[in-house]
């Protein structure tokens, strides 16, 4: 699946977008995954309550399912207008 | 219904006519205009707005059709720009039109709560110094949802 | 602030961009724009809007003078047109300049709820049968001052 | 003084302005005097709880003295906007 980061977790991760192959079940399993393979993964994901996610471009919860999803990602709450 | 999401500056004068054109049977029609301000500590030069494209307008689509459904709206407008805008450059604006006008300026306020909190755009400030700093999300933002 | 009390048609366009334009150090512009729709019943043709000259002028100038006082605003504007207006024509503006968007808001509803029943406006609808019917305060909005 | 009438109240009363020279102490004695004049007064002034009232451009209640005052003007509740 595609990944996406904006804002400052796109800055901490160092990428605004790549390509994850993952067996996660979750969210939050594919949050674990990837805080456990680089030290800038884990200290983006250090706070999650700072963080939101998004599937396939509709805001989800953490312990979303990923099944059939094609696109994660996630960014700080959001501050439009 | 209008959404647009673009890094150009928009015309507030011609936009605010076309709406008002566009509105029949509309008795009341509220404008809301964002406008990058000097940051409260005066060292701000710009503003860098980054954005989700693709769920940008599908989140501004669905929060417009959200208050169209709410309240017997005639029409609505969201513009939003992204990229950088320096101080006194118009970032976005919303217009609703409705028969009352207790109507326009409720739904007017709903999308503004929403586009706020729920839609994918992040602003960074660019200070004098260089430096920049990510806004923080208010928690006052987040708690005017609450309202609807 | 700006009180504008005429009988010509305003330009709508003209007044919000100039009105932006002015709002330095805003970060937030609301306006509000009444225009004359169908009634109800769907027969009016026109409206006749009669004022109190000298004490339009003076009621709405203390209005927005009591919003500037109330929010934080950096400026204020109301237009309001009397005279004869038909369907579609913009009767009256208001525009309210902040820093932030909760002040710019409720500010703008304030002077629209004032303004409804505490400026000296009256109005008349010509119906098409060339009968004519002066406009009924509603309780509505009489109440909606205990909110301020 | 110079006494005003507006929307309906003046189309009652058949004139929009008049001088009225009165002992009145107050607004509603100024309109006992009124009613008592001519019908088309009393059928004016019937129902109070219909009309509104200024003193010199500001609104007054009906039990308001007039002492000093120059311009009384009555008129239905405003409808403005």
């Amino acid at each position: 699946m595609d990944v996406l980061y904006f804002a400052w977790v796109r800055e901490r991760i160092g990428v605004p977008k790549e390509r994850v192959e993952t067996d996660a079940v979750t969210v939050a399993e594919l949050v674990a995954e990837l805080s456990a393979r680089e030290d800038r993964y884990a200290a983006a994901f250090a706070d999650l309550s700072a963080l939101r996610v998004a599937l396939d471009q509709e805001l989800a919860e953490f312990d979303a399912p990923l099944a059939g999803v094609r696109e994660v990602a996630f960014f700080p709450p959001m501050t439009g207008g | 219904m209008r959404i647009v999401v673009q890094d150009a500056p928009f015309d507030l004068a011609a936009e605010t006519e076309r709406f008002a054109q566009g509105a029949a049977g509309a008795g009341a029609i509220v404008t809301f205009t964002g406008v990058v301000r000097e940051a409260d500590t005066g060292t701000m030069t710009a503003m860098d707005i980054e954005h989700y494209p693709g769920m940008t307008e599908k989140a501004l689509t669905s929060i417009a059709a959200e208050a169209l459904s709410r309240w017997d709206l005639t029409d609505a407008l969201v513009i939003h720009r992204f990229g950088r805008l320096h101080t006194g450059e118009q970032i976005m604006m919303v217009a609703t039109a409705a028969r009352h006008r207790v109507a326009a300026f409720e739904a007017a306020e709903y999308l503004m709560d929403y586009l706020k909190s729920r839609a994918p755009f992040w602003k960074k400030e660019i200070l004098a110094e260089g430096d920049a700093a990510w806004v923080a999300a208010k928690d006052d933002d987040e708690a005017a949802l609450t309202r609807w």
